[in-house]
């Protein structure tokens, strides 16, 4: 199978994250919270690459030391919202009903909820620590995969071939994940995937109320919030996991496009 | 179709009250408390206690719920504890701000993003299709707080076209309101192309290999038509459910943006609100976004045949 | 055109109410201190002046105060200030429904008001159960609305709090929630002869208009200050101010506030209360290096809770701790302390707060000292705080504008009041003393004590006392920072 | 040839990607104004992409290797993606094979009719209306103006080759392609189809390539004929000439194949049904609109029928008289509103759960649209093993052999792998018919299992069903048009009408000896029976397979 333009650069760029990530465990070229008040908010140089943060740290250094934290963050956020967002989005949609009508009246007041609120009853429930962020955000999307979910559904159920499924004798548990929710991929790979760069950019968000990763270890979104007093002064700090993420997030995109297409036997050979 | 309407809200009786319930204690569960905010590091522990009693903070907690719930029901939501306003003309106020925002801003981030979307479908894994997916990637990845100030410095700031605070009612001066209001619309609309687009996209590509485009090909339509009037409709439904998800989603939050840009809307009021331990609008405003969200979805529910005719509305 | 000039001053959150004194915050002390006024009020160097008295007169027990009003005062509303209505405003206080903040003050905290009554017109006498010094400072204090008086059509029939008809310099104008609150200039405003003076002084209003204008957000305020969208931003954030410096067309004024940035200890952990860790901490960090790279090179430390700009802060004051890792890890090994990890409470809502708390993580990581932080919302942080559930907190403390109210912040029992994070009795008995004394020279001296015994017990590290810089287009003339910390627009021109 | 030809096809060869294989090889031929060509073979021969090669629109996995394809001395080969836009329609038009997945399921007939019209001629559209109205009335649409308003799925798979037709022929096209249009309509409707084509011929000058496999249709309507096998052009002629003295083997092999009656198989004493239907009625709701709903439909109408083990009871009836419906019904796939069916004799409609389960697995469907019954995503084999899941005790390896023996019995050996967008329409039929048939069930519904089979594969489908009635005693109720099919299997007929059973008796009653009207007509307009019947017939069917 030939790779495509897609696959390679989605897989070139996530592929330098995770090295990245793999590198920062054994190597950064400072240590990243090692805090110079008299190195603060240098631009990038010969001695720092990517510059230095108001407390001096090295920027480098911290983007490389959040990739690891940010990207599993976002891993398991979005891992969470879609497994437990497709099989209530399914169930709701495929037998709807009684069934149907309690799961969307809880899952409508689950969406009514700010993610803050949220992230405040997490924390009281499960303590300040890194997965609660994980619970606090999957809990504040899986509500929105749910519902995109279960429209593709009930479009999805009534195609002959579910029914077809029926007429073999099939269970309808086995129907729905057989034949309902292949098809059902395309919506919830944007979904997830555009999740992913959510996560990131508001993983950040939470981090004030005690639910982000502690600091003051680094990670893409919270060096992205610190930046942002010194946007027009220090421009770099803001830049450089800004521009991080968008990588990541593109090459996700891309290698997820590519994955769903090639998962998708119908474009094998277009 | 309208006992279907009205047996759809009947059901959200029980949402909202499962709203109700859940906000209500969760607003108390968390730590935090209003009156210990209000007189800070200040506080005498007699004096907070009075004035928790004064707010009837003190009753026992199902106490307080069925006061609230019974006011609720006699529309009558209570005073903010911060600065003593009813809670509902309040909230109406706000939202008359967030609503308009976020209602312009998907109607444009759609009308722009599901043609974008269908346009990269029909020349996928092409450069324009490239192009199309990686300029929504990085608007994926723009924190709107980043975006909107980047446009209030521009445009307000270094070009000066447009005011760079404040808000004024359409009902006070229609044309300043329109400046006031340009930027967090654009800025809006910006952030929420990303996922529009790639959602149009995904679906519009299922759509494009179905037998009956060939067959409207075969017909002579031109691409455009094509796309439009049968690509389009039959690959909408699950970008509407998402433009539903994101109405619903924005009427309550658009903090971030309110901040950057300084309007008094609905979502400032709930953050600020959350923050202050204000538990009464806290209250108040989640039971309304529910019942809008509610509302939105019922309406996203009710035009899904229009879509796709086969399925039917229960 | 100069008939009607408006200066537009940046706020960072909106007013709770216009009531003094009662729902209220910083920024709404800041606005309803421009409509109504006190009997008294702070002047620059924190002491106490006349306001609306003419002059005030104790006895010889310090336990009855006698006020003879100014009798050319008006209401906004046209009418005269009486002694009747200095008796109204404060039955109105003392009327617990009224919820003023300041009501337990005078209900016993610190003497109890046992009564109040006019002798003519303009006298009023006001006899407490005890002598306190504290008197005429609480009641100027800000944060109770200076004890302002208010005509009684402020409240509605129903009792209810209307618009507060005051004998500020400025009346209300417009209250747009959320966005702006916009004061008049009160044209029969009766100034006093002096120059401004704190509070105090002439207060006489040189534009017709000021509107307090809502931006939240710092970055905006700044966008907000740059393209003339307001006129004055009187606290700009420190990391900005060197970037502003570099614009034209802005000027700037600046004063310590008596504000302090502090960490704090709960001596009754099982870690922190042994004192030789919590000085093995005081010893690991560098103040001054903190305080530059926190306040961006604007504040001066200072290890005391007596405020630099205080009269009060004196040589004594200004001795602290001097950084020495050596002796912390010392201190460290004598406490056997075993490595086990201390959990650092702060908060992002003061930015201040959080810098802080990296910092002092980074210095202790040097003597062997692991500070795990914790980042809470400003609720829950104030609500660890009050219960003392906490080891060690980077926790903001708002302005005392007496050395002893700052000390009474700090101490007191925990048996009965969780929050103070100093609780020893001998300490607490100066203090009261301290408190009813009214000489300058003694008060100094257990003031002086008071510093010694808090660098060596250690209950908190404080370590700057905010600057506050204002940022104003070089159009605005006459304005001037201060200690409180709040703005002043009387006296003010735009040019 | 009847003047200058307007199309000419000249060396084509078609290339598929994925498999590497030409599917039309070296193909050549012409049309000329006003003729009526024939285009038969195997199924899965290339005609269709033969056919979507000269629009321009072949699948993305399919390419045009070489050759010319010229339309009025234009080089189409050579022609720009919007010159090709413009002489699609009004020039070239094309009805496609699969009715039901070739109309837009989001939008009305109405609004997919007028498209074409609206595009390329300038009308009203009041015209436009009337214009498609008119069409529909000739296609036999009954309510015409009813049917505009409605949308796709509301209507029965003839009903949509129907309109589709309209649709096409609206804009009278000087070029019109039908691939298999007539596959899911009753004689009569057939007839006047095929009327209305041959008279656009007649008045406009129209070119029509019919591609099918009715030979009755090749030998009464068409001048010449083309026969295709295994993308190879094999033998081209005069129609009455190629039918009468077929030359390539092939071709005589198909016109050996046409059915022809074989003596009923009395099997020995017919047992209890197997299934029945008691007084069975389907009312389809109408669609709910913003304020009331539309008018019911009742498409079954107190239907009795049994069917007994070991025994073909065909269905006939005019297209939308509810024979779909019936099948449906009786498998419990949509409700029934009234009357019963009985399931070895309980009824099926108030069954528990495990009664409801051994039902489902003791009976299957044929669909009546394959297409869209086969899970894009799944490949043939898949599909085809999916039955055999619920069948205990069967190794993995089993299941293979008994997927491959199936897909060899139905002619598709080898073609496992595939996915179902990547099969011809006939081939698909097969893929369907295989997963009905895998697990051996004792009732099949088989609805128009054989439409888009060419004659010798049909005769090997059909031999396979009797082979499995015989050793397997397997019961069928087998719904077609194509009375020549149900002359040679069915045991019984039933004949449908507006969702009412007609008449009904055995097989050489209802062909010897008609009773009712409608079934006279039915018979009297089956093109098939005008063929005289060949005699020599001796080549084993297995040797047919491709
Ligand atoms: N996407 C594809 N990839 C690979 N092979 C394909 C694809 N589409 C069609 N084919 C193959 O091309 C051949 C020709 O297909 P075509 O649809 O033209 O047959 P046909 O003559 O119309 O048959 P039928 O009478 O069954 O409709 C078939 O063998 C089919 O399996
Ligand atoms: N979902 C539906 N909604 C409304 N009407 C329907 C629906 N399905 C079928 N019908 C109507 O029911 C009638 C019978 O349809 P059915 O599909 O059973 O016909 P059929 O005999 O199988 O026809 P054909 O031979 O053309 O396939 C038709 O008039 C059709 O319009
Ligand atoms: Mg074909
Ligand atoms: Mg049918």
């Amino acid at each position: 199978m030939k790779l495509r333009g897609n696959t390679l650069v989605g897989g070139t760029l996530i592929g330098i994250v995770l090295l990245t990530a793999a590198t920062a465990t054994v190597w950064t070229p400072y240590n990243p919270l090692q805090v110079n008040l008299r190195a603060r908010l240098k631009p990038p140089s010969e001695l720092y690459w990517l510059g230095t943060d108001e407390f001096g740290r090295d920027v480098l250094s911290r983007i490389m030391a959040g990739a690891g934290t940010s990207v599993l963050v976002a891993l398991l956020t979005v891992a969470f919202a879609v497994v437990v967002g497709v099989i209530l989005g399914v169930v709701a949609g495929y037998v709807r009903g009684w069934t149907d009508r309690i799961l969307m009246a809880v899952n409508d007041a689950l969406l009514a909820f700010p993610g803050i609120l949220l992230a405040l009853g997490v924390m009281v429930v499960v303590g300040a620590n890194k997965y609660g962020i994980v619970l606090a955000l999957g809990l504040a999307y899986a509500p929105s995969v749910v519902r995109v979910v279960r429209g593709t559904v009930l479009s999805v159920r009534e195609r002959e071939y579910v029914e077809a499924s029926r007429m073999i004798g099939n269970g309808e548990i086995y129907s729905m994940v057989r034949h309902v929710m292949p098809n059902c991929i395309a919506p919830i790979a944007v979904l997830s995937t555009s999740m992913f760069g959510w996560v990131l950019l508001s993983e950040s968000a939470l981090s004030f109320l005690g639910l982000g990763v502690p600091p003051p270890a680094p990670t893409w979104g919270n060096m992205l919030a610190a930046s942002r007093p010194y946007m027009e002064t220090a421009t770099w700090l803001g830049i450089a996991p800004g521009l991080c993420i968008a990588f990541t997030l593109l090459g996700i995109n891309l290698l997820g496009d590519s994955l769903r297409d090639r998962l998708d036997p119908r474009m094998a050979h277009a | 179709m309208l006992s279907y309407v009205l047996r759809r809200l009947a059901f959200t009786i029980p949402t909202l009250l499962l709203v109700a319930m859940a906000v209500f204690t969760l607003v108390r569960l968390i730590p935090g408390d209003p009156v210990q905010l209000m007189l800070g590091d200040a506080a005498d522990p007699a004096q907070v206690t009075e004035m928790r009693r004064a707010l009837g903070l003190e009753e026992p907690l199902p106490v307080q719920f069925v006061l609230w719930l019974g006011k609720v029901a006699v529309g009558d939501l209570g005073k903010s504890i911060s600065n003593g306003l009813p809670v509902l003309p309040l909230m109406i106020e706000r939202f008359q701000v967030s609503g308009l925002i976020v209602l312009v801003a998907v109607f444009f981030a759609a009308l722009l993003a599901v043609p974008a979307g269908l346009l990269a479908a029909w020349r996928q894994n092409q450069p324009l299709d490239l192009a199309i997916v990686a300029g929504a990637t990085m608007l994926l990845s723009i924190p709107t707080f980043w975006l909107g100030l980047l446009l209030l410095l521009l445009f307000g700031l270094k070009l000066g076209w447009l005011p760079v605070v404040g808000y004024v009612p359409f009902s006070e001066n229609f044309g300043q309101a329109l400046l006031y209001i340009v930027l967090p619309i654009v800025t809006l609309t910006m952030v929420e192309i990303g996922v529009m687009t790639r959602m149009s996209r995904a679906a519009a590509i299922d759509v494009l290999r179905l037998d009956y485009v060939t067959h409207a090909r075969a017909k002579g339509l031109p691409e455009r038509r094509v796309l439009m009037r049968h690509v389009l409709p039959n690959a909408f439904a699950p970008t509407w459910t998402l433009i539903g998800l994101i109405l619903g989603h924005l009427l309550g939050g658009i903090a971030v943006l309110e901040t950057v840009f300084t309007l008094p809307g609905l979502g400032r009021l709930l953050v600020d609100s959350i923050f202050a331990r204000d538990y009464p609008v806290v209250q108040g405003c989640l039971l309304f976004t529910a019942l809008i969200y509610v509302l939105v979805n019922l309406v996203v529910d009710l035009c899904y045949p229009l879509f796709d005719p086969r399925v039917q509305a229960e | 055109d100069a008939q009607n000039t408006t200066i537009r001053l940046r706020m960072k959150t909106d007013i709770r109410s216009t009531d003094p004194g009662t729902n209220r915050d910083g920024p709404t002390d800041g606005v309803v201190q421009h409509m109504v006024e006190g009997l008294v009020a702070f002047r620059e160097d924190t002491s106490v002046g006349p306001l609306l008295a003419e002059r005030y007169d104790v006895s010889a027990d310090g336990k009855t105060y006698t006020f003879t009003l100014r009798p050319d005062v008006r209401f906004h509303n046209g009418a005269p200030l009486t002694a009747d209505d200095v008796v109204w405003s404060w039955q109105r206080y003392l009327d617990a429904a009224t919820q003023w903040r300041c009501r337990p003050e005078f209900t016993g905290g610190l003497a109890k008001l046992e009564s109040i009554a006019k002798t003519d017109d303009h006298t009023v006498v006001f006899t407490f159960d005890r002598p306190s010094a504290l008197i005429p400072a609480t009641m100027a204090r800000v944060d109770c609305g200076g004890s302002g008086s208010t005509h009684r059509d402020s409240v509605g029939p129903d009792g209810k709090w209307r618009d507060p008809i005051g004998t500020g310099p400025f009346k209300m104008g417009e209250w747009r929630r959320g966005q702006h609150v916009e004061l008049v200039r009160f044209d029969q405003y009766a100034s006093r002869d002096e120059a401004r003076d704190g509070y105090t002084g002439g207060k006489k209003a040189a534009v017709d208009r000021i509107r307090f204008v809502v931006i939240p957000d710092a970055a905006a305020a700044k966008a907000a200050l740059m393209s003339g969208a307001s006129d004055i931003d009187p606290d700009i954030e420190p990391e900005d101010f060197a970037e502003l410096k570099a614009r034209p067309g802005l000027k700037f004024e600046s004063a310590t506030t008596m504000s302090m940035a502090t960490v704090i200890f709960q001596t009754r952990d099982k870690v922190m209360q042994d004192v030789r860790i919590r000085r093995a901490l005081a010893l690991a960090i560098d103040t001054a290096e903190i305080t530059d790279a926190v306040t961006a090179g604007t504040a001066k430390p200072n290890n005391s809770v007596i405020p630099i700009s205080s009269p009060y802060y004196t040589k004594v004051q200004a001795g602290g701790y001097t950084r020495d890792l050596a002796a912390a890890r010392k201190l460290l090994a004598e406490a056997g302390y075993g490595g086990q990890p201390i959990k650092l409470l702060a908060n992002k809502r003061f930015k201040s707060s959080f810098d802080v708390a990296v910092l002092v993580q980074a210095a202790a990581q040097q003597v062997g000292l692991k500070i795990d932080i914790e980042v809470l919302d400003w609720a829950t942080q104030l609500d660890r705080y009050t219960k003392g559930d906490f080891q060690i907190q980077s926790f903001p403390y708002s302005a005392r504008l007496d050395p002893a109210l700052s000390y009474e912040m700090v101490t007191g029992p925990k048996a009965t009041q969780p929050r103070k994070v100093w609780d020893n009795p001998e300490v607490e008995a100066i203090l009261r003393q301290s408190m009813q004394i009214a000489d300058r020279g003694k008060r100094q001296v257990l003031f002086d004590t008071l510093h010694r015994r808090q660098i060596e017990e250690l209950p908190l590290i404080m370590i700057y006392n905010e600057v506050q810089i204002a940022a104003m287009r070089t159009a605005l003339n006459g304005y001037k920072a201060w200690p409180t910390g709040q703005p002043r627009l009387w006296g003010v021109t735009l040019n | 040839m009847s003047g200058p030809a307007l199309l000419t096809v000249d060396g084509l060869k078609l290339r598929a990607t994925g498999i590497g294989s030409l599917v039309v090889d070296d193909v050549s031929f012409s049309i000329g104004r006003g003729e009526f060509l024939a285009v038969v073979g195997e199924s899965g021969s290339g005609k269709t992409m033969a056919a979507r090669a000269i629009l321009g629109l072949l699948p993305p996995a399919i390419i045009r290797v070489d050759g010319r394809i010229r339309l009025d001395g234009e080089d189409l080969t050579q022609a720009t993606p919007e010159r090709l836009r413009q002489l699609r329609g009004p020039a070239i038009g094309m009805v496609f094979q699969e009715p039901m997945v070739s109309l837009n399921p989001a939008l009305t007939i109405g609004t997919q009719m007028a498209e074409g019209l609206k595009l390329h001629r300038r009308l009203s559209p009041q015209e436009i209306r009337a214009k498609s109205v008119a069409m529909l009335q000739r296609v036999q649409i009954r309510d015409p103006e009813r049917c505009l308003a409605a949308f796709p799925h509301e209507f029965s798979g003839g009903m949509r080759q129907r309109i589709m037709l309209a649709s096409v022929m609206l804009l009278r096209p000087s070029l019109l392609i039908a691939d298999e249009p007539t596959t899911a309509l009753d004689t009569l409707v057939q007839r006047e189809v095929l009327d209305l084509m041959v008279e656009l011929a007649r008045q406009e000058g129209t070119a029509v390539m019919l591609i099918t496999h009715n030979l009755g249709l090749v030998a009464r309507y068409a001048q010449r004929a083309v026969v295709l096998q295994r993308g190879k052009l094999v033998e081209s002629g005069p129609a009455q000439r190629i039918l009468a003295a077929p030359t390539h083997s092939y071709t005589r092999q198909l016109v050996d194949a046409l059915p022809r009656r074989e003596a009923a198989t009395h099997r020995d004493a017919p047992g209890e049904p197997v299934i029945a239907a008691r007084g069975l009625e389907v009312t389809f709701g109408g669609r709910r609109r913003f304020f009331g709903r539309r008018p019911s439909v009742r498409a079954v109408d107190g239907v009795d029928l049994e069917v007994r083990a070991g025994e073909t009871v065909a269905v006939v009836g005019g297209s939308g008289s509810g024979k779909t419906t019936l099948g449906r019904a009786m498998l419990r796939l949509i409700p029934a509103s009234g009357g019963q069916v009985l399931f070895r004799g309980s009824d099926i409609l108030s069954a528990d759960r495990a009664t409801l389960r051994a039902f489902r697995l003791g009976c299957q469907l044929v669909f009546q649209d394959p297409y869209s019954s086969l899970d894009p995503r799944m490949r043939v084999g898949q599909t085809v093993a999916e039955p055999l899941r619920h069948v205990p005790q069967l190794s993995a390896a089993d299941r293979e052999r008994r997927v491959e023996e199936v897909l060899e019995e139905v002619g598709l050996g080898g073609f496992g792998r595939r996915l179902p967008h990547e099969l011809s329409g006939g081939q698909r039929q097969r893929v369907a018919i295989a997963r009905a048939i895998v697990r051996r069930p004792v009732f099949v519904v088989a609805d128009e299992p054989v439409s888009a089979l060419d004659m010798t594969i049909q005769k090997q489908v059909l031999t396979l069903f009797r082979d499995l009635q015989r050793q397997r005693g397997f019961a069928c109720l087998f719904i077609s048009h194509d009375l020549a099919a149900v002359e040679e299997v069915a045991d019984r007929v039933v004949v449908m009408q507006s969702g009412r059973i007609v008449e009904q008796g055995s097989r050489d009653d209802i062909f010897d000896r008609p009773q009712h009207d409608y079934t006279k007509a039915l018979l009297a307009a089956s093109p098939a029976l005008d063929m005289p019947k060949p005699r020599s017939s001796t080549i084993p069917v297995t040797d047919l397979v491709t």
